[in-house]
């Protein structure tokens, strides 16, 4: 959407290209074209030379205009180790999700559904500080049993609302350490 | 030839180029959009002219746009008649651009390439509600047409704005009821092109879908020509724009909507098909007549000239419906030539009362007087239009009021014909309201008579000029160009 | 189409126009008012151009615009149209002169306009002459309704506005409300309009409908004043004595009665209307007017307004002719058109003069006046004389002729009331003239030496009483021009 | 398996008619809009079932996909646009309920 | 005849357009407030979509795309694509049509004050 | 008079609904209008334009004069909108000024919703590029893909803010894409007349880039639909800034 | 295949019930988030791999093409669904909506 990308792209690095980070560059660029390439594949279907061309045609574009929004930790290559970490913070969180939504499932059907409830907002501090990694934080609380992440902010101060005095009780613990890892923070 | 597709395409990229040179170098190319405009519409019109001339010598045009032969693709059918519309259409824009095209001084401010690509929509829309022979994209050129309509009537202050949303709502259901009428149509033939739902309906018995659909679609364009009691919208959205739009769309809208149904009720729909609804048609009629009366009695209670006009306006709107469902030739015959007439002496009056609107800041009539002194050349162009309207010979207006009355007493509709004869009498006491004060009274403030501005004064002139000449043009333009249209019809 | 024989009357049409562009451009106001003049001599040379042709029994015609399929816009010169624009193009030069005269004395605002619709009133009054069926007679009659409102209201002021207003309500109510529905009533009975062929509905129309009819054409073209719609005629006085002079004596008022003749000839018949027994319609019109308004005329002292109630009164003398249904009396209500006409101007121009002169409006304020302006009041005689139908003047004959029709045609209550009427004629012209010379000195408002209006006043004034009196000698064309007419 | 498309089907618009409760009765316009993401969810699937029905699963997927991805817009825009009117209001200290 | 029954069950596409845009009608007639009112158009515009695309309905036909690999097409075998096209216009004219009331329902707010007819009647008289 | 209202618009839907028994059955596959004109496009679209996806057989080339159409609708829309709302017309707000600091900051209160919003934007964008381009075999086309692709913009503004959004397409950009759509379509139709056929007749086209009829039918649907969702992107775009900013295009949400 | 399909298929129906009885029976917008927000994307995830799954039983590249978008959808929704719960908190709790506590009315 940006009418002149290729200044643009020449204001965010305004000191003088290094080899190796002219490297790193089109390292990152080649990256996000197969991942959009990947994706458009996987859209279309159709593995004609015509397809193909404006499958790649279509990645490149979305590369130029839009390429300031894909999150820097997107790109895995950088570290190849945090990929497990992933394997391993998201089976956590299903096995967490379910055993939330058996929770809630038998709420739900209680008679005297509002005794069993206290719903209050607490406040919470972690050490995360990636963006990305507080997203992640965020959409799991909200996930996990009886709580929902109210606001966040950069320096990784979090409110959350729960809905019993329990819920928040292992907050932030195992999953800040799981997401930490992940982004090695 | 690609006459008929340019007619309208001249304005249409007259839009797109208006916008996109405006905004591709803000404030050196602002001066260049009034000339593309303006060339926009003059290519229009030429191609117009030149179309006339040729359907004239050679006969009706088919143009199969995308070379698909109808019913499957969407035609263009240019015949006499239509072919004088776009003429009417393309010239009366140009003239009232160009008569106005000093004022954007007084439009908001870097609004006008906006202002101007609306224009040229609005244009393009009503020419291709002529042009087309297909009865879907016709709806597709109304909404074209109205979109821009409304945006540009809603300039002018709150009371514009607040009547343009109601043009908005009343405008969008009449073209639904339209779309709703063709779907019946569709339901019934099949087909979406004009000439070839004509072709099945006369081979089929006439059915209730038909006939419902046939109701329908004139519902929804009586309300998109004001027929009283859809009226409303007309008087409040013209009198309260800016005198450069209701110069275009007072003019324009309700005649071309006009010419949709005598083209619906002439090539369309069986002959018979009225017979049918004998109930239908004679309530037209009767509406008409209250249309009529109404127009005129509401047009004595205005204080305002151009809210008079625009009562007018819903009185001359009730002489066309009134004429198209009478039944016999001769009202056909005056409703066509009344469109043509009221479109030439609408937008006289229009052009004239916007210049005083421009000049004076207003049209209140308390503040007309000593108009006559203060604006001549202006107040000689509307006295022009006036008694068009009122119906002197030989102004135009007098001869489609001839073939009206003939027709209405052809058909022995008493009623009819003395509504026409009691609203030409109203019109004299109205406009003779104004030209006292304008004569008699002496100027509120003194100031220097009209200002020498060739290109306001000129369009005015010349369509005040035509006015007489259209008139006189009576007997060709029924032998060239209603009489092919009504053959094998009435 | 276009022979230039048949193209005379075209030319005749556009001749009072062709002076709109001097008048509109000229730089000084001599030069305008010799556009003017210019354009009435081209006029009347083609007039005088074509009688011979039409004394011939000719009638050149020219289709201009075929609008309207059996009533195309056209233009035909008969023997009645002949006469009507001899008298309104020698007239128009007159009145030039004393317009000129009058206009400049008076110091008038906006003498362009003046002219210029003065110029307009004529072309459409050539127009309704040479009308060559009775659509194109409409045009005519409404373009003169209109182009006249400006010069009723010349003045501008409030007085002039109710003039006007009137004057345009009744002309222009009746014309839309009345003549134009018969119009086009006659148009779908007959399929044509034109003049000169069979009257347009002999045959068509049964005694109701053609009554109907009848009145709403009589009525509709209220220019000729019959009682209702003679009200605008007082009204109008308003405007400059030249206006009145030329279009309430002349122009406009014989347009009127012009298209009275036109409907009972060519419209109905004659036959058509004695068959129909519908004469009695007319004639009893006629007759109630002239005596009411000439009873009227009596009580009034406005000297314009006096002269106007005549004028009612004289018109109806021209409608009484041809509702007489007899060739006699038609010629001379025909003839009638034009006697009156060198009369009435004449009176006009006098009481113009006197306002000039002296700023008088009042008849009781005009003793010993014949002192003071003998030439005036001596022409003022001879106008009286011509319009009570003293010989010898022009009135006398057409008089003569409408007495013996009405002889002819056993009506003797219209005798009667002819004589009547011309007796009232009398009574209140003759008294003015009395009182100007002849009022005791103690009760004159004016005395003293000799002070005429200015000699463009004058020389008209004398020139119109000079013509009353001379077409009494020279009466042969107009005679034959107006027994040519009848006998269509 | 057709006949558990189908039911499975039924039940989701049942399922949605129940929302729809929420959407029509509030009481707070969040509750709305909560209502209207609900019926959205729900519809992806929906749309996808339809497919199956159908017989042409291809096409409908497409749908589907662009379906969830404008329902999420649409349900931030409201939000967004609930926030933001909501703080205007308690600006000038109006009530928030509807 | 057929029985009421039947008729209804093989009408009942049109039955529901038409109670649709009465709906649609009755709140564009009755509703005072401009936004209601626009809904009320929507409403209505989308009764005679349903009615188009209703119409384009065949017994045992797919949606207008022809399978992957079709070589023989036979016209019962898809729907009628035609009213298909037609609402597709007639919806974005409808979405266009509903932006430029919006703007208008903005600038007379910005003026007025107020989205309710009667208020900025009432203004206007004044 | 709500009763009055009520009791007339049920007696019109009663009329109405009586009218449509002459209708036919739903679903009768032999009715005129399934008949009639529509059995040609399902059965020669794939011949004459390669298209297996007869919507936008129809859409984009039987009735191509009508989508043209539909697209100045929208262009026309975007316009009228900037005609009734724009507000405050300056130089600056027309062409911000070069962001100084990152316009992407993540910092602040909105952090969740900015980093999802961001990290799917390209895909949505993408998602748009494909549904436009598969227009011809899956329900797609311009239209839905220039809404994904306005729908994308839309959340960046929702999801940052409208200045954020501006500098990544100004309205400057907005009006001259808006233009730009229908120009690329009617001029499409345009070059096809320079091969002496008729507007949009797009085997003009195909004979000047030397394709094969049904290839050549099928590149110029693909091109105006680009067309189409050129301008229904920018002009979505366009009324949602001018909406949700109030007509000044500054701040908003 | 076909039984696991069928057992996530009806799943995922159970858990959307769940959540659409939670949103008509929980006191509070908030409340009823936590329903819609954890049970409906769960139903939805399950339903949307039960219908992944019986995509894919033919086992052709087609099909698996098909199945593998459908698991596109589930990721989406998995990270939108959330993202969405938390705006629509955030923003009642911005605008001022306050949340039910022990003891208060129904709302
Ligand atoms: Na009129
Ligand atoms: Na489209």
């Amino acid at each position: 959407m940006r009418q002149s990308i290729p200044m643009s792209v020449q204001k965010k690095t305004p000191d003088q290209p290094t080899p190796a980070r002219k490297m790193s560059f089109l390292l990152d660029i080649g990256m996000r074209f197969f991942m959009l390439f990947g994706l458009w594949v996987l859209l279309s279907g159709m593995l004609d030379a015509f397809h193909l061309a404006l499958g790649a045609l279509s990645s490149a574009f979305i590369i130029l205009i839009s390429y300031s929004f894909f999150p820097k930790e997107l790109i895995l290559w950088r570290r190849p180790s945090c990929i497990w970490s992933i394997f391993i913070f998201i089976l956590w969180l299903l096995v967490e999700i379910i055993k939330a939504n058996a929770a809630m499932l038998r709420l739900v059907f209680r008679k005297d559904i509002t005794a069993h409830m206290e719903p209050d907002i607490v406040n919470l501090q972690t050490r995360l500080r990636n963006p990305m990694a507080l997203t992640v934080f965020a959409n799991s609380i909200t996930l996990t049993p009886g709580t929902i992440s109210v606001t966040v902010n950069g320096k990784g101060e979090f409110s959350v609302h729960t809905i019993d005095s329990k819920s928040a009780e292992n907050l932030p613990g195992e999953m800040e350490r799981k997401i930490g890892r992940i982004f090695g923070e | 030839m690609q006459l008929p597709v340019l007619t309208i395409l001249f304005p249409l990229f007259g839009a797109f180029v208006a916008v996109a040179v405006a905004w591709s170098s803000m404030g050196r190319s602002r001066q260049s959009v009034m000339p593309i405009a303006v060339s926009a519409l003059g290519l229009s019109a030429v191609c117009a002219a030149v179309l006339f001339v040729q359907v004239l010598s050679t006969g009706p045009q088919t143009y199969l746009l995308g070379g698909w032969a109808p019913p499957w693709g969407i035609s263009l059918s240019v015949d006499p008649l239509s072919a004088l519309m776009l003429v009417v259409v393309s010239a009366g824009a140009l003239l009232n651009l160009f008569a106005f095209s000093f004022t954007p001084s007084k439009w908001p401010l870097g609004k006008t390439p906006a202002f101007l690509g609306l224009y040229l929509l609005a244009t393009a829309g009503h020419l291709g509600i002529v042009a087309t022979g297909d009865v879907f994209n016709l709806f597709v050129f109304i909404e074209v047409a109205a979109l821009s309509s409304y945006a540009l009537l809603s300039m002018g202050g709150p009371r514009a704005t607040f009547a343009s949303l109601n043009y908005l709502l009343v405008g969008s259901v009449g073209a639904s009821l339209y779309l709703l009428g063709v779907g019946y149509l569709y339901i019934t033939s099949g087909s979406l092109n004009m000439l070839d739902i004509a072709d099945i309906l006369t081979t089929i018995p006439l059915s209730t879908t038909t006939l419902t659909g046939f109701v329908v679609l004139m519902l929804g364009l009586w309300v998109k020509m004001a027929v009283f009691p859809f009226h409303a919208w007309l008087p409040a959205a013209y009198s309260s724009a800016s005198p450069a739009v209701s110069g275009l769309l007072a003019p324009m809208t309700t005649k071309v909507m006009a010419y949709v149904i005598v083209r619906m009720l002439t090539t369309v729909f069986p002959p018979d098909l009225l017979a049918a609804i004998s109930g239908f048609s004679s309530m037209a009629v009767w509406l008409a007549c209250v249309a009529i009366i109404a127009g005129a009695l509401m047009a004595l209670a205005q204080q305002d000239l151009r809210r008079m006009l625009c009562f007018i306006l819903v009185a001359e709107v009730g002489y066309m419906l009134g004429g198209a469902f009478m039944g016999n030739a001769t009202a056909m015959t005056g409703t066509i030539l009344h469109i043509l007439a009221d479109a030439a002496m609408t937008l006289t009056l229009f052009l004239a009362v916007g210049s005083i609107v421009v000049r004076t800041g207003g049209s209140r009539i308390d503040d007309m007087d000593g108009m006559f002194t203060t604006m001549p050349v202006t107040m000689l162009a509307f006295t022009a239009g006036a008694l068009s309207m009122i119906g002197v010979p030989p102004f135009c207006g007098f001869f489609s009021k001839w073939y009206l009355l003939s027709g209405a007493l052809e058909a022995g509709h008493w009623v009819f014909a003395g509504s026409l004869i009691l609203s030409s009498l109203v019109n004299v006491f109205l406009f003779f309201r104004v030209f006292e004060r304008a004569f008699f009274r002496k100027p509120a403030t003194a100031s220097a008579p009209d200002s020498n501005d060739w290109y306001q004064l000129a369009p005015m002139c010349l369509i005040a000029l035509l006015l007489p000449v259209i008139g006189l043009a009576t007997g060709g333009i029924i032998q060239q160009i209603i009489q092919p249209a009504l053959k094998g019809v009435m | 189409m276009l022979n230039p024989d048949s193209a005379l009357p075209l030319i005749a049409l556009l001749a009072p126009l062709s002076a709109i562009p001097g008048i509109l451009f000229a730089r000084g106001p001599n030069v305008r008012e010799a556009f003017t003049f210019l354009a009435g001599f081209l006029l009347l040379g083609i007039i005088v151009l074509m009688l011979p042709d039409v004394l011939a029994g000719n009638t050149p015609e020219i289709v201009l615009f075929p609008v309207i399929p059996g009533a195309p816009i056209a233009l035909r010169m008969d023997p009645a149209g002949m006469l009507f624009a001899l008298v309104a193009s020698v007239l128009w030069i007159i009145t030039t002169a004393y317009a000129i005269g009058y206009m400049r004395s008076k110091q008038e605002q906006n003498q362009t306009r003046f002219y210029a619709f003065f110029a307009v009133s004529l072309f459409a009054t050539m127009g309704a002459a040479m009308s060559a069926n009775l659509l194109t007679l409409y045009l005519f009659y409404e373009l003169l309704s209109f182009s006249t409102y400006p010069l009723v209201g010349h003045h501008q002021n409030d007085e002039a506005k109710r003039g006007a207003r009137k004057y345009l309500t009744y002309l222009v109510a009746t014309s839309i409300g009345l003549a134009l529905p018969a119009l086009l009533v006659t148009a779908m009975l007959s399929g044509t309009l034109d003049f000169g062929g069979a009257p347009l509905l002999a045959g068509k129309v049964g005694t109701s409908a053609g009554a109907v009819l009848l009145v709403a054409f009589l009525l509709g073209f209220a220019k000729a004043a019959l009682m209702p719609v003679h009200g605008w005629l007082p009204a109008a006085m308003v405007a400059p004595t030249p206006v009145s002079a030329l279009l309430h004596a002349v122009a406009v008022v014989k347009v009127g009665a012009f298209c009275a003749v036109r409907v009972v000839t060519e419209v109905f018949g004659m036959d058509l209307l004695s068959s129909l027994g519908l004469g009695a319609i007319i004639t009893g019109l006629a007759a109630v007017t002239m005596l009411i308004s000439s009873f009227t005329a009596l009580t009034q002292d406005g000297l314009k307004r006096r002269l106007a109630f005549s004028t009612i009164g004289q018109l109806s003398y021209i409608v009484l002719g041809v509702g007489m249904l007899n060739t006699v009396a038609a010629t001379g209500g025909i003839l009638h058109i034009a006697m009156h006409a060198f009369g009435k101007i004449t009176l006009f121009f006098c009481a113009g003069a006197i306002y000039v002169a002296t700023g008088e409006k009042y008849i009781s304020r005009m003793g010993g006046i014949g002192h003071r302006m003998p030439l005036t009041m001596l022409a003022f005689l001879i106008g009286s004389l011509a319009i009570i139908g003293v010989p010898p003047t022009g009135g006398f004959l057409s008089k003569w002729l409408l007495l013996n029709g009405s002889l002819q045609g056993d009506h003797w209550v219209l005798a009667g009331v002819l004589v009547i009427s011309s007796l009232l004629n009398a009574a209140y012209f003759l008294p003015i003239v009395y009182k100007a010379w002849f009022c005791p000195p103690e009760e004159a408002q004016h005395a003293g030496p000799m002070r005429e209006a200015p000699t463009w006043c004058l020389v008209p004034l004398l020139g119109t009483a000079a013509l009353s009196v001379g077409v009494f000698f020279y009466q042969e064309t107009l005679t034959t021009l107006a027994s040519m007419a009848a006998r269509l | 398996m057709e006949h558990l498309i189908l039911f499975a089907s039924v039940f989701l618009v049942m399922l949605m008619m129940l929302s729809l409760y929420r959407t029509i009765i509030g009481p707070s316009t969040l509750d709305r809009l909560m209502g209207m993401n609900a019926i959205g969810a729900k519809t992806t699937v929906l749309i996808l079932l339809i497919g199956f029905i159908f017989g042409r699963i291809d096409m409908f997927v497409d749908i589907a996909l662009s379906y969830a991805m404008l329902n999420f817009i649409a349900v931030l825009t409201a939000s967004r646009y609930f926030q933001a009117r909501g703080m205007r209001k308690r600006d000038s200290n109006l009530r928030v309920e509807e | 005849m057929h029985s009421l029954g039947e008729i209804v069950a093989s009408h009942f596409n049109y039955i529901v357009y038409v109670a649709i845009m009465m709906v649609g009608l009755y709140a564009m007639a009755a509703k005072r407030n401009l936004i209601k009112k626009l809904i009320g158009l929507g409403i209505f515009q989308t009764s005679i979509m349903l009615l188009y695309v209703s119409i384009g309905a065949k017994k045992g036909a797919t949606i207008p795309i022809l399978a992957k690999g079709a070589t023989t097409v036979n016209a019962g075998d898809y729907i009628n694509p035609l009213p298909h096209v037609l609402m597709l216009t007639a919806i974005v004219v409808s979405v266009a049509t509903l932006g430029v009331a919006l703007a208008l329902v903005q600038k007379i707010y910005k003026n007025f004050k107020s989205i309710e007819e009667d208020e900025i009647l009432k203004e206007l008289r004044r | 008079m709500k009763k009055l209202t009520l009791a007339a618009v049920v007696i019109a839907g009663l009329l109405l609904a009586l009218t449509t028994l002459d209708f036919p059955r739903w679903g009768d596959p032999q009715t005129p209008a399934s008949m009639h004109v529509s059995a040609r496009f399902i059965e020669k679209s794939l011949e004459e334009m390669a298209t297996p996806n007869i919507v936008t057989a129809v859409l984009g080339d039987y009735r191509a004069f009508d989508t043209m159409l539909e697209t100045i609708v929208v262009f026309t829309a975007g316009l009228a909108c900037f005609f009734i709302l724009r507000t405050r017309m300056t130089r600056e707000d027309l062409e911000p000024a070069a962001p100084e600091n990152d316009p992407l900051d993540l910092a602040g209160e909105d952090l969740v919703i900015k980093t999802v919003a961001r990290t799917f934007i390209p895909l949505i964008q993408l998602f748009g590029l494909y549904v436009l381009a598969h227009g011809h075999y899956s329900p797609g086309g311009g239209f839905q893909g220039g809404v994904i692709f306005a729908a994308a913009y839309i959340l960046l503004a929702v999801s940052h803010d409208m200045k954020t959004a501006l500098r990544h397409m100004s309205e400057r950009a907005s009006h001259l894409l808006s233009a730009a759509g229908v120009l690329l379509f009617a001029g499409i139709g345009v070059i096809c007349m320079t091969n002496g056929v008729n507007f949009l007749d797009y085997g003009g086209l195909a004979g000047i880039l030397g394709m094969s009829l049904a290839t050549g039918h099928s590149f110029a649907i693909l091109l105006i639909e680009s067309g189409v969702a050129l301008t229904v992107t920018a002009a979505l775009i366009m009324i949602f800034k001018l909406l949700s900013s109030h007509g000044t295009v500054q701040e908003g949400f | 295949m076909e039984t696991i399909a069928v057992i996530f298929i009806l799943t995922g129906l159970l858990f959307d019930l769940g959540g659409t009885i939670g949103i008509l029976r929980l006191p509070d917008v908030y409340t009823r988030l936590h329903m819609a927000g954890k049970l409906d994307t769960l139903g939805s995830l399950c339903l949307l791999l039960g219908l992944a799954v019986v995509n894919a039983i033919p086992l052709g590249t087609a099909e698996l093409f098909v199945s593998g978008k459908i698991l596109l959808i589930l990721i989406l929704v998995f990270i939108t669904s959330p993202t969405a719960t938390h705006a629509m908190v955030d923003a009642g709790i911005k605008a001022g909506l306050t949340p039910w506590r022990k003891g208060d009315m129904r709302r």
